[in-house]
């Protein structure tokens, strides 16, 4: 016997802290730590319902655990690729700051 | 108490006695099959596929072109003789359909034909001169690069004349006789190299399609009264009822467009500008087609209109004026092509005038026979010139002087049409004139009211006009010339015909004599001239057929009196010409009166001041306004979206991450909003 | 309850790892918070997803992070936004918890049901049976993603490394 | 004698095999695949030479015309469900009131693909004392050429065409609506890439969208007004209804900003500033499919959704819009008549022409609306025909204006000459060509309208129309004057060559057919009208 309104609370803090972080934050990779929060809240969300569920139907009960797997490994994916991109930012720019101006060269042009 | 005592006579006892019931020739096992419809539609379709033929065939090939366009006119011709035929078969009244009733909702559209005996002469007389004009243009435009489309111009404008004439429908009337303007409009300005050609066509076109208005809209106010456009419907419906305001504005606005496409006042001036145009065309316009049509149409509508008296009173008054002032303005002119332009104009507003007069006692016959008449002569007194111009090189007064002296060929064909012009017994105008005058007499002593008497002393006053412009006109032409001065007698050899239809003619230079000189037209030109000429005395006797449906009683007193008047003219003419070197009386005429009277009276100044102008400014601010004002809200959306996109531009931030907490937070505000509102 | 205690380990450390000023310790709070939310999937009885958590996130993830952030010094330029940002950012996540969990509570209510997950057997059989398609477009995701990122994060050619 | 044609006519038209729903793939199909190999075949290394450009784009104009025409033959109809959500159905099919639109639409498209796209020539400053042109003045290029892009410009036309055709095949409102929007774009395209660059295309293009796109707002607007009140976007139903369980003043509302929306299309009077700006912009086959099938939409939209859904509305709103198309025929045929560029001048020659249709539409007769229809067909035919020429010329003497030297027409290009004249005569109403009906009826309507029209409103607008149409012989003679006919041979312009000749041709000819036997077309959309307005 559980409660799912505990987990849904978690769920919400949870995104809600991602949020904040990915607002809060200029480093590129700690917005991504932000990211890690919303997904993990969005796993935690779906492994709820699908664990709370009264459905019989085999596809369905097992949806929350098989698509929360899914993300993770989309998410491991989504991971890789942000960091390369992080890494090939750094590279031509010398900071991975997203607080700058947009566009430098826009800017120059103005 | 008169002196002598005038025998009673009435026009039926002058017509020919009836023909006795012809024989019913019935050809056995010959039944006609329905694919030849009626003759009537041939005689549209002919001349029409004859144009269409000639347009997309002949090319470049000006031969080709008038193998079919005479092809054309011949089996039109025909067709015209087999209407007649088929007349005396079914006893004067024959219908037909055309391309079929339109599918046009509420409106009854039958697109009928018909006819009935006076229509089926003119019919018959327009197919004759449109032949004889076909076969005359191919010679006097042999070495034009323009004959095909000249040629088939002339075909569809006779199309559009025959289907004017058998039309039975409003709307088929309307097609003809829109047509026609247009076709006037590409055979006037035939040499649109030349400057005066074009203006002169431009002016025909817009004149009398601005009368034009009227007509269409009098027609459709007709058709919409009677929910029909059949002509016989149309005048069943109105004729059932006393004439209602509507009645009297559609013959209002019908007479209109009828005094701008018959070139009366005050439409006038366009058609003397007309004869920059090839001079067949010009006797297409002027004999037989265009400037008749207004006469057929009224008579097609003659029952509604002998029914409206203000439409009667009107077109009255602009016939009568326009029949003395064109008499007199033919006098005064210059040119003999002119002279005949204003001749036109005076005896077109004398067929107007006698179906203004006429009641539906007297019926509108006289109108319809005097079109005939006028057609063949003064088809024939066009042709003649256009045959003086090319062998004297111009048309002014002082070129052609003596010309029908010396060229004996044209002498008859310009005294016969002259004679008949002016009205002079035995010729055909003798009898239509006799007969308009007998019907004006009837109809004002009769129930004509007013516009029979205004008609009356009008038609009464032109005859002698007529006659002194005739005897003028006679006077110059047949001026003897210096040889016959000098050597008295003329030697005339024997003509020598030289070329053929459809060979090049050969252009005999005057060094090689003028005698010889006169044979220079093609002989089938010359035949159908001749033709003519035979038409003004014969024609006479189509006058005389008694399938016209006149009750008129003549007045001899009148008659006598009329040619008394026309004599007195002409010898006062002759008088006047006396002494003058070119035998021309006109130049007893203060010059600056004459030169007036050939620029029209300034009415071509009037127009200008009066129509153009206005209107050419009036668009003028139409586009000022539209460019300045009417625009101004496409170009304030430009300015204004311009300014949106700036103020957008300005509201949004440049870096990433407050614009990434912008868009997440209205993600936030649009869940919430989906949320609260569930 | 086991579950809260959890939950608000997870919660915390995730709180730290949003608002730490130290790079390093904002990744380090992120494990334990990851490995919090492991934890949470084993009290809910989804076993599988738990060690899953452990093994992809707190194992491959952050460590892919770490790197990362060794790779790319800040430089010297603030890590955290000025106050006013970072009161949006507030203002925003509040709004996301406070919308979300109030969704969520008034769609389940607060009454206790029983956990009924399925078997890891059933999982597994739903993995590669109805879920078979997706899975095998995941490996091929996969496998791009890893392309990919070699491809974006190698020094691009006639770079500066090339010319030394 | 018509009887017996007519049998053979039915006995070839049986010949034909009846491909059902496939003829409206056949319609469709063709114009989707060429524009979009032609799309891809310009991006995908070397571009194709215009040849190869042409031949698919010409090929797959003719493929669709004969599933148009077959289309027109069988009217199949499809109904697939589209979009469940909305319950927006895929419905196509022709009926009498789109069936002369859609083979307009058809033939239209060919003439469009197969005119050859020339290079604009920049601006050619003039000089006014310098009347006297050189014997050598350079003769302008008009056969096919390399152009860059022109496999793009060939894609746009095509899309320009396949969107007209959904639009008139659509049975559905939203389906009408893809098809209205599918037109603008490439059109845009059409106008700002390939336009003249002596006439700041860019501004045109951009007053183009800008205008029909808050045109096609308004539609929209209104368009998911009445779906929303009948319960579905299926046009029989708008129809079937007619209105019923519709509060007049909700239909007055949504009539009036339907007829807003489709009056920046057609363009009625106030709206219609747009117009020439795009036409003198235009290249030569846009302009004709602008004026023959873009305009079209506008009205056939009035008789599609307006009249027929809600019809109190229209009726309420139908003294405004005849008397809005009765000053727009002087307005247009005023401005004609100082007008100096000829391109220009037949744009505005459009917006005369399209008032006689708006003034037949709006007296509520099926007089009115039969010549509507008729003049709906009778423009495009005219316009396109007069489109060609004019396009063709402006590109001959380097401008359209009639301050440029030119040779008199008649003189030196009979072709072309010819051409202007039979599009002028058209245009003037010339009884015999396909102008008079439309016109004549108009003005028939007008003074006859329908029982709960103002009559006497009406009857002024009628013989203002019979004005209009005076002034309209007016410009067209003085178009002739100047243009046609006249003494001067220089500069010398090649006359039309062979694909302008059989466009000029086929045109001209089915304005002559159309003329001659209106009720070819007529008895084709009288079944309509009866439902329309009979009711």
């Amino acid at each position: 016997m559980i409660r799912p309104a505990l987990p849904y609370l978690l769920v919400a803090v949870l995104a809600g802290l991602g949020v904040y972080g990915i607002l809060a934050r200029r480093h590129a990779v700690l917005v991504l730590i932000g990211v890690e929060l919303l997904l993990g809240a969005a796993g935690l969300l779906l492994v709820t319902v699908g664990q709370t569920t009264t459905a019989t139907d085999p596809a369905a009960a097992t949806s929350g655990q098989v698509l929360t797997l899914f993300v993770i490994t989309i998410a491991a994916a989504e991971v890789v690729l942000a960091l390369a991109l992080i890494l090939a930012l750094f590279r031509a720019r010398g900071h991975v700051d997203l607080h700058a101006d947009l566009d430098p060269r826009e800017e120059a042009a103005r | 108490m008169s002196v002598v005592d005038w025998p009673d006579l009435t026009w039926s006892d002058l017509q020919l006695p009836s023909l006795p019931a012809l024989p019913q020739i019935s050809i056995p096992g010959l039944s006609v099959p329905d694919f030849w419809g009626a003759p009537m539609q041939w005689l549209v379709l002919v001349p029409a596929l004859a144009a269409l033929a000639g347009i997309t065939l002949s090319g470049r090939s000006n031969r080709l072109a008038a193998w079919i366009a005479v092809g054309g006119g011949i089996v039109t011709w025909l067709a015209s003789l087999w209407q007649l035929r088929v007349l005396l078969a079914v006893d004067g009244h024959h219908a037909s359909g055309s391309v079929g009733p339109l599918p046009l909702g509420e409106l009854d559209v039958p697109l009928g034909l018909a006819v009935t005996w006076p229509l089926a002469l003119v019919a018959a007389t327009v197919a004759t001169v449109a032949l004889v004009v076909q076969v005359y243009s191919r010679w006097y435009l042999w070495y034009d690069p323009k004959y095909p489309a000249f040629a088939a111009t002339v075909s569809v404008f006779t199309a559009a004349m025959l289907l004017t004439v058998v039309a039975d429908d409003v709307i088929l009337l309307v097609v003809g006789w829109e047509v026609m303007g247009w076709c006037s409009y590409l055979l006037i300005g035939h040499h649109s190299t030349k400057t005066a050609a074009r203006r002169a066509a431009l002016k025909a076109l817009v004149v009398t399609r601005t009368a034009d208005v009227g007509f269409v809209l009098g027609m459709v106010m007709l058709a919409a009264g009677a929910r029909t456009t059949s002509v016989s419907g149309i005048v069943e419906h109105w004729a059932a009822e006393a004439p209602t305001r509507g009645l009297v504005l559609a013959l209002v606005l019908v007479v209109v467009g009828v005094a701008g496409k018959s070139a009366t006042f005050p439409f006038q001036d366009w058609l003397p500008d007309a004869m920059e145009g090839p001079t067949p065309a010009s006797a297409l316009i002027h004999a037989a087609t265009m400037v008749a049509a207004g006469t057929v149409v009224l008579v097609h509508l003659f029952d509604l209109l002998a029914v409206t008296g203000p439409a009667r009173v009107l077109l009255a008054l602009l016939a009568s004026v326009t029949l003395l002032g064109g008499a007199v303005m033919a006098f005064a002119q210059a040119d003999l092509k002119r002279l005949l332009a204003w001749s036109t104009v005076s005896q077109v507003a004398l067929m107007l005038a006698v179906l203004a007069a006429a009641t539906p006692h007297t019926g509108p016959d006289a109108a319809a026979e005097h079109l005939v008449a006028h057609a063949w002569f003064k088809a024939l007194l066009f042709l003649a010139t256009g045959w003086l111009a090319v062998l004297v090189g111009g048309t002014a007064m002082t070129t052609v002087a003596s010309g029908a002296r010396r060229y004996r060929v044209l002498r008859r064909r310009f005294a016969w049409g002259l004679l008949a012009l002016a009205g002079v017994p035995p010729f055909v105008g003798f009898f239509s004139k006799e007969l308009i005058l007998g019907t004006a007499e009837s109809a004002a002593t009769g129930s004509g009211g007013l516009a029979s008497v205004v008609v009356l002393s009008a038609v009464g006053a032109s005859a002698p006009l007529t006659a002194a412009y005739c005897m003028r006109a006679w006077l110059v032409l047949d001026r003897p010339t210096q040889i016959e001065q000098h050597a008295v007698t003329y030697q005339q050899e024997p003509v020598e015909r030289i070329d053929d239809f459809f060979d090049e003619p050969q252009v005999v230079h005057e060094a090689e004599g003028l005698e010889r000189a006169e044979s220079a037209i093609s002989s089938s030109a010359r035949s159908g001239t001749t033709l003519l000429a035979a038409m003004t005395l014969l024609g006479s006797l189509v006058a005389l057929l008694p399938v016209w449906r006149v009750d008129v009683h003549l007045n001899l007193q009148l008659l006598v009196a009329t040619l008394l008047l026309m004599v007195v003219a002409a010898l006062a003419v002759r008088l006047a010409a006396r002494g003058v070197r070119t035998r021309d009386a006109a130049a007893r005429i203060p010059a600056r009166a004459s030169l007036a009277a050939e620029r029209g009276l300034g009415a071509d100044y009037a127009y200008r001041l009066l129509v153009a102008t206005p209107v050419v400014a009036l668009a003028r601010a139409v586009t000022w306004f539209d460019r300045e004002v009417l625009d101004a809200w496409v170009r304030g959306a430009g300015a204004g979206s311009r300014l949106l996109g700036q103020a957008g531009e300005l509201l949004t931030p440049r870096r990433a991450t407050p614009a990434l907490a912008l868009v997440l937070g209205g993600v936030l505000v649009l869940a919430a909003l989906g949320v609260v509102s569930r | 309850m086991l579950f809260v205690a959890v939950g608000l380990l997870t919660a915390g450390s995730g709180l730290l790892a949003v608002t730490s000023r130290q790079v390093l310790h904002a990744a380090l709070w992120l494990v334990v918070a990851l490995a919090g939310l492991a934890g949470c999937y084993l009290v809910l009885g989804a076993e599988l997803v738990g060690l899953v958590q452990l093994l992809v996130y707190v194992g491959a993830v952050v460590v892919l992070i770490l790197f990362a952030l060794m790779l790319t010094r800040s430089g010297g330029v603030p890590v955290v936004t000025g106050p006013a940002q970072r009161g949006a950012a507030a203002l925003v996540g509040a709004g996301t918890t406070v919308l979300l969990g109030g969704a969520l509570l008034a769609g389940s209510g607060w009454g206790a049901v029983q956990v009924a997950g399925p078997t890891n057997t059933q999982v597994a059989e739903g993995i590669l049976g109805t879920y078979v398609w997706p899975f095998e477009l995941l490996s091929g995701l996969l496998l791009l993603a890893l392309v990919a990122a070699v491809a974006i994060a190698r020094t691009p050619t006639g770079g500066r490394e090339g010319e030394t | 004698m018509t009887d017996s044609l007519r049998t053979a006519v039915r006995q070839a038209v049986d010949l034909v095999p009846d491909l059902g729903t496939w003829w409206l793939a056949l319609a469709l199909a063709p114009l989707l695949l060429a524009a979009v190999t032609l799309l891809a075949a310009g991006r995908w290394g070397e571009e194709p030479g215009y040849r190869s450009v042409r031949t698919v784009s010409v090929g797959a104009a003719i493929l669709s015309a004969v599933g148009v025409a077959g289309t027109s033959l069988h009217r199949p109809r499809l109904e697939l469900p589209w979009i469940d959500g909305l319950g927006v159905w895929l419905r196509l099919g022709a009926d009498g009131l789109s069936i002369p639109l859609l083979l307009l639409t058809a033939l239209v498209g060919v003439v469009a693909v197969s005119l050859h796209l020339h290079v604009p020539q920049p601006h050619r400053p003039e000089a006014p004392d310098e009347e006297g042109i050189a014997t050598t003045s350079p003769i302008p290029v008009v056969r096919g050429t390399d152009v860059p892009g022109l496999a793009t410009y060939h894609a746009c036309l095509l899309l320009v065409v396949l969107g007209a055709l959904v639009a008139f095949l659509a049975g559905d409102a939203i389906l009408f609506f893809v098809g209205l929007e599918l037109v603008l774009v490439p059109m845009w395209v059409l106008v700002a890439r390939y336009g003249d660059p002596g006439a700041r295309r860019e501004g045109a293009a951009l007053r183009f969208l800008l205008v029909t796109v808050v045109g096609s707002t308004l539609m929209l607007v209104g368009l998911l007004g009445v779906a929303t009140l009948v319960g579905t976007s299926d046009l029989s139903v708008w129809a079937a209804q007619g209105g019923a369980g519709l509060e007049p003043r909700t239909q007055v509302v949504l009539a009036a900003i339907l007829l807003l929306g489709l009056g920046i299309k057609v363009p009625v009077f106030p709206l219609h500033t747009w117009l020439p700006w795009v036409h003198s912009t235009a290249p030569t086959a846009a302009s004709v499919l602008l004026a023959a099938v873009l305009l079209k939409l506008g009205t056939y939209g009035m008789v599609r959704l307006v009249v027929p859904v809600v019809p109190d509305g229209f009726s309420a709103l139908a003294p405004v819009l005849g008397g809005l198309g009765t000053v727009g025929i002087i307005w247009a045929s005023l401005a004609c008549l100082v007008e100096e560029d000829l391109k220009r001048l037949v744009a505005w020659s459009s917006v005369a022409h399209l008032g006689f249709v708006v003034l037949g539409l709006s007296t509520g007769t099926q007089t009115g609306l039969q010549a509507a229809l008729f003049g709906n067909v009778a423009h495009g035919l005219i316009s396109a025909l007069l489109f060609v020429v004019v396009g063709g010329l402006k590109h001959r003497w380097g401008d359209a204006r009639f301050t440029v030297a030119r040779a008199a027409l008649r003189e030196t290009t009979p072709h072309l000459g010819a051409a202007l004249v039979l599009g002028m005569a058209a245009s003037m109403g010339l009884p015999g060509l396909a102008g008079f009906w439309a016109e004549i009826g108009a003005i028939y309507s007008a003074w006859a309208p329908a029982d709960d029209r103002p009559d006497g409103w009406f009857r002024l607008f009628a013989a203002l129309a019979a004005v209009g149409g005076a002034l309209a012989v007016a410009y067209s003679a003085r178009v002739l004057h100047e243009v046609w006919s006249g003494d001067r041979l220089e500069p010398r312009v090649p006359d039309a060559v062979r694909t302008e000749r059989y466009a000029l041709r086929t045109l001209g000819a089915l304005v002559l057919a159309v003329g001659v036997l209106p009720m070819l077309l007529l008895a084709v959309t009288a079944p309509v009208t009866e439902l329309v307005v009979g009711r």
